[in-house]
């Protein structure tokens, strides 16, 4: 019972901060980062994450766990979340390329031809292609499997139409990763087909969607009749279901991972008690509030409660496994987490919290973390979509059915109940 | 037994939603964000003092209708679920402390929407800024008043714990503009020299008064919330059926409407206490007020955002400028816990030794 | 917007107190009143409590909202509401004898025939009739229009075969109120037919069901081919949804209105607020811990809306109208707060709260709360079936539907979602 | 990163939890509480002593089986689980303690379970009931003691901090039994006078590994009730469906599994605390453990009951039972409140000025 590295995972974690802080300087843990929801970057930034991508291939640090054939270490997965970790702490260009060689990357390796590999996957650890996942449409969003944007096939081609919402790295991507519907006759699940496209092609129209807090974050993409060879389909025709399942899967893994990296809870939690430490309640203190005081120590169990589940999941990992929904539970705990750490932030604040940027406290990152957390506790899956899948694949729950009103009594499907002691 | 408003009183509250409905906040709020505008509506502050709503509790003689706090509650409801860019609510109090002087001359102005009011009564607190008076006249530093940009007068507090109404309107007035999370109302930083004042007595029953409208204002942004949670749930499919029928939105709807019916009941009864006007019974109803209200405010924005999804986590979803609006209310008269430990002050537990 | 008394209200209740104060003693506000799930009355109480009714009846004070016609005092409800109130001020035996002057009574009053009200609600009011409500079954709880206890028709008599559980006065009932299924092949909410039924006639065995408390409050009824005559059947054949819905209603409709009689949250808080002047919370008073003050402070608002709305419900009647699910807030949300005041209050206790009975704080009101409050939550409709009432009536909510996952794409219902802004 | 326990240690967990199994507590506890008899499974006592559960964590020279502080968690969770009406987690904490002294005499007598252990380490307070010692020997009253009415010897505080395992076999012990919310366990009150003890140095990190193996204990009895009421929604239809398929139960028991896995990675810290020895650590982790577990216990149990509706409150539905205990473990070693405020005090926060 023990959540710190085994020896091997110590040696690779040694080697990989060696030549982080060698290559990087360290970040400050107590400043304030950027929202996961901020404008996306600009073209500078853009070419700097390039640039450092770019470095960590020629170093050989890109892809960790990535095949050597395809420009990857070769490593396991538990080496690829220590790299991860280690990243963290040091300074490094905005991470916008994050997913073609997280999910996407994953799913690519797991359904693309050698061929299609071959032709996507060294150039994005090099950092030729930034990616975006097109996913959730207007139509379709926690019931993504309703997804609508048609494919139709048209020779050795598919032609394109519909549209696509929740864009992260929208405006900005070289590539996509597409979910189509290919067969609207059969049930929901049946008749996808993914595709790879190019985000630059004549058809492609990327437009912002604003976020709450006035910035953009997220794009709509809108797909006129868009020429894709079907050398570019990833998976076969209609089993897109399955294909899109595996890009879900590792998206879960990775934000389960993630806890681990103290990238959860942490910052945020010293943000509250520095805040708790300035602010007072009813003249005094708020830090000798006993009701502050159970609040904070709330959030430090409830905090440290998700590191170790974190850690839970990453030795399922260490052991070979792949974590199934638990990951998830990271996710969620920790978006219902950050929005009570909020509250209770603009709440010490008193008159102070309808304020805002520089002239709020902690240059206002509670009131930006009031737009953000809604959002978290929404994207990658609600909570409520979350807590459906732990009840049915966990717990063994029952799927919702339906009796219409007007059936018999007597053909009602009954069980249960009260029986006399024995 | 006779917990309910008028039939007549309700209608007059429709006639307000009516007014609000056509100066549309939402759409402007946004824009003038995008525009560095600040947030007030003269359109709509003009049409108020025409159809003489900020005199509701005036004579007619002072431009006003005659009504009585029973209105001023209903009032601060609708503004509140409107998101109104105007000074109503602070407007309509000070019309009350005005009247209760009296002050005629001030109350025609008033009324005719040349004398807009800005609020600052935070709870006070080590760190409260207040203000020092010397032969009626007041000096010192206000932060962050709401409304405080463009308002004429402020109805604040001194260090001694008595209400004053300060003239905005003298050269001893500094004003510096805050960045603020409420897109409805602008916030400033006053420093006021010397400016002339009204005497309003004791500043705790203005705070309770104001609490209880602001708990109205609170209550209409939470039914507003919850009713457009429940639009967008009939609306939305998923999984081949409205979000609405599904028991996890269904349930959560059907919580937040007890919560604002219990808030209702709670705020009622701050209204009884507006018509009764004894002081212990205002400061007891204020907090079951004002605590009831600011969390379910609060909450209704945050679950209202959820329930819409993706949308709701949009520029274009009104949720998120309940959300903002929300806090800024909490903000300006302390939290439900401060309220709520005021009411332990009052109630049958001893103070804190 | 004023709760207190019409000069008319006012007018009665201090005519009601005259004749209560003159006739019973006043109850002890501070007094720790039994729990409701106690054990059923002895014979002497049975007899006290018929005894006091007869004594009301006498003197004009019976069946308050009731026609003269039938022994009552042909009042408004309001009256009927007042009458309550100022009954509970003072000491009298169990009010066993409730629920026929309550929502069975009204039912009878509403769907009963000129013959069978003549024939039931006089001796109700005399207090010859104790009744009990034969609603429940083992597999019909919270859907209750499945049950499935069985009325056949035979000439002018019908045979009831089937059980009933969680009868409240069960033990000792006269008469009990009885809904049957007539019809098993039409849907659920139709085919089900209404009786009186006479609970010491052959073929009714009554048994106790044991609470978690060990003792016994609810019975279990099996009916083996009792025989009831046709003239005791109430409402139509197969209308018996309907005549049940005026009992549900008037059940919820009494729970909501006596919230005003300070019976709710009131004592309870009382007890807390005692308890944390004695106990301490880290070596002080808990009642000087500011977290505790928040917990009874936010209590305290929670019992006062209670209150209120319950104010706001009596306003309807008191108007003329009939309140609707907005009553079943008052119990629902006092079921919620009582539990969570008991969790305080066992809480604070630390060590002691693991004691019971004399040897326990407070003679154990506390630990005797905890085995009750999460029966308050289930009786008369669970939290989960308010909140589906609350959501389908007063919010306009669709009932849920069900999609079979097979269905083909093109025909899936849909609407709603993300709109490009105008 | 060894997160977990292993395919060894979670066999061995089933063998206990198949014992228990043998000796249903649920049925007993009932008609011991109807019989008035004092809650204690004699012959699943003698069975755990002679299967050599008792002894998990000692030599095999003392009748032990010499294993680790892992599998005393493991045998805490599935007591918990059970309902165990046996001082199991005492006992195997007294081995623990014993081991350091060392005191081979009594280490045999505990394996072969002739020496039953009360624990009684109530969170120190003004009025917590504490021992004096005087040359070894411990006088004054304990009050209430788990289990303290069969035990033959008591781990308990002195007012200076310090912990004593007291021997309560001689003739200056008056036992009283004292009526229990708990069906699972006696308490009593212990009047001493002059009673061998033996001390076990600074009482804290033997409450703080009380607390750890409590949390263990409360998990168990939290899985319980969830797994309870997961097979009664899955089994009990209404509407035409299980009422597991509706949201509202199955959001409700997915909330609970989330609460209990997160409880679990805290307590699991608590084991690697355990281990590791380190008394700060073991502060930290007692705390997290505890807190977490003894918060989802409490709701599970009530949750449980809940999902039960109708059968739920009745006599013979097992969640009534672990309510009972739930609330009397959280008596014994104080509530989460209290061990969240021992947190900050370990933490970056300053304590209460």
């Amino acid at each position: 019972m023990d959540f710190r590295d085994s020896p091997d995972e110590a040696a690779f974690r040694r080697q990989a901060r060696a030549w982080l802080e060698a290559n990087a300087p360290l970040r400050d843990p107590h400043q304030v980062e950027p929202g996961v929801f901020e404008n996306w970057p600009d073209a500078a930034q853009m070419q700097a994450a390039r640039d450092w991508q770019r470095r960590k291939h020629d170093a050989g640090w890109a892809g960790v766990f990535w095949p050597p054939e395809y420009g990857g270490r070769g490593g396991t997965i538990m080496q690829q979340i220590i790299w991860n970790q280690e990243e963290r702490r040091v300074l490094t260009p905005p991470a916008v390329l994050l997913m073609g060689q997280g999910h996407v990357g994953y799913t690519l390796l797991a359904h693309g031809t050698a061929e299609q590999k071959q032709r996507w996957l060294p150039p994005t650890l090099r950092g030729e292609y930034a990616w975006c996942q097109l996913f959730s449409e207007p139509g379709a969003g926690s019931d993504f499997a309703a997804l609508a944007c048609a494919a139709r096939r048209e020779g050795d081609h598919w032609r394109i139409r519909g549209e696509k919402i929740w864009i992260s790295d929208g405006a900005y991507a070289d590539v996509g990763f597409l979910v189509t519907r290919t067969d609207p006759d059969g049930p929901k699940h049946k008749g996808l087909t993914c595709f790879v496209v190019d985000m630059r092609a004549p058809g492609v129209t990327v437009r912002d969607v604003r976020h709450p807090n006035g910035g953009s974050h997220f794009s709509h993409v809108r797909f006129d009749d868009l020429r894709v060879p079907d050398a570019d389909r990833v998976g076969a025709v209609d089993d897109g279901w399955r294909v899109a399942l595996t890009t879900l899967m590792y998206e879960r893994f990775f934000v389960g991972a993630w806890g681990s990296s103290g990238a959860f809870g942490g910052p945020q939690l010293r943000h509250l008690i520095e805040l708790a430490g300035r602010c007072e309640v009813g003249g005094r203190p708020a830090l000798q509030d006993d009701a502050v005081r159970q609040r904070l120590a709330a959030f430090t169990v409830r905090a440290r409660a998700i590191e170790h589940m974190s850690y839970r999941v990453l030795t399922t990992v260490s052991q070979g496994g792949i974590p199934g929904p638990e990951g998830s539970i990271v996710k969620m705990e920790f978006a219902r987490l950050s929005q009570e750490m909020t509250n209770l932030g603009l709440e010490l604040m008193g008159p102070a919290a309808m304020l805002d940027g520089a002239d709020a406290p902690l240059a206002g990152v509670f009131q930006a973390a009031l737009l953000e957390n809604p959002c978290m506790r929404i994207a990658g899956g609600t909570d409520e979509i979350q807590r459906t899948i732990i009840a049915e694949r966990l717990l063994g729950l029952p799927q919702e059915s339906h009796v219409p009103r007007d059936l018999p009594f007597r053909d009602l499907p009954r069980g249960g109940g009260w029986r006399p002691m024995a | 037994m006779d917990f309910a408003y008028t039939a007549a009183q309700t209608a007059l509250a429709g006639e307000l939603a009516a007014l609000f409905g056509r100066f549309a906040a939402p759409p402007r709020l946004r824009a003038w964000a995008d525009a560095g505008i600040a947030a007030f509506d003269g359109e709509l502050w003009q049409a108020l003092a025409d159809q003489r709503w900020l005199g509701l509790g005036l004579t007619p003689t002072h431009g006003g209708r005659g009504l009585g706090t029973d209105e001023l509650t209903l009032a601060a409801c609708e503004a509140g679920r409107a998101l109104a860019p105007v000074p109503l609510v602070a407007t309509l109090l000070a019309g009350e402390a005005l009247k209760a002087i009296p002050r005629p001359a001030q109350l025609g102005a008033l009324a005719a929407g040349d004398l807009r009011v800005a609020l600052c009564l935070p709870p006070p607190g080590r760190l409260t800024p207040t203000v020092s008076v010397l032969d009626g006249r007041v000096s010192g530093a206000l932060l962050p008043v709401v409304d405080g940009l463009l308002a004429d007068a402020v109805l604040c507090a001194d260090a001694a714990g008595n209400a004053w109404l300060v003239d905005l309107r003298g050269d001893g007035v500094r004003r510096r503009q805050l960045a603020t999370l409420d897109l409805a109302h602008t916030a400033a930083e006053l420093v006021l020299t010397d400016q002339p004042a009204l005497a309003l007595g004791p500043a705790g029953p203005w705070r309770d008064r104001a609490a209880i409208l602001s708990a109205f204002e609170q209550l209409g942004g939470a039914q507003r919330c919850l009713d457009l949670a429940v639009a967008y749930a009939r609306e939305r499919y998923a999984f081949g059926q409205p979000i609405g029928a599904f028991q996890a939105v269904k349930h959560k709807l059907a919580a937040l409407h007890v919560e604002i019916e219990l808030a209702r009941a709670n705020a009622y009864f701050g209204a009884y206490a507006l018509a009764e006007g004894e002081p212990g019974i205002l400061a007891e109803a204020a907090a079951l007020a004002r605590a009831s209200a600011t969390d379910i405010y609060l909450l209704a924005a945050q679950e209202s955002l959820h329930v819409h999804g993706g949308v709701g986590f949009t520029w274009a979803c009104e949720a998120h400028l309940h959300l903002r609006r929300a806090r800024a209310l909490e903000a300006a008269l302390g939290s439900a816990a401060l309220w709520r430990e005021r009411l332990l002050g009052k109630a049958a537990v001893p103070a804190q030794a």
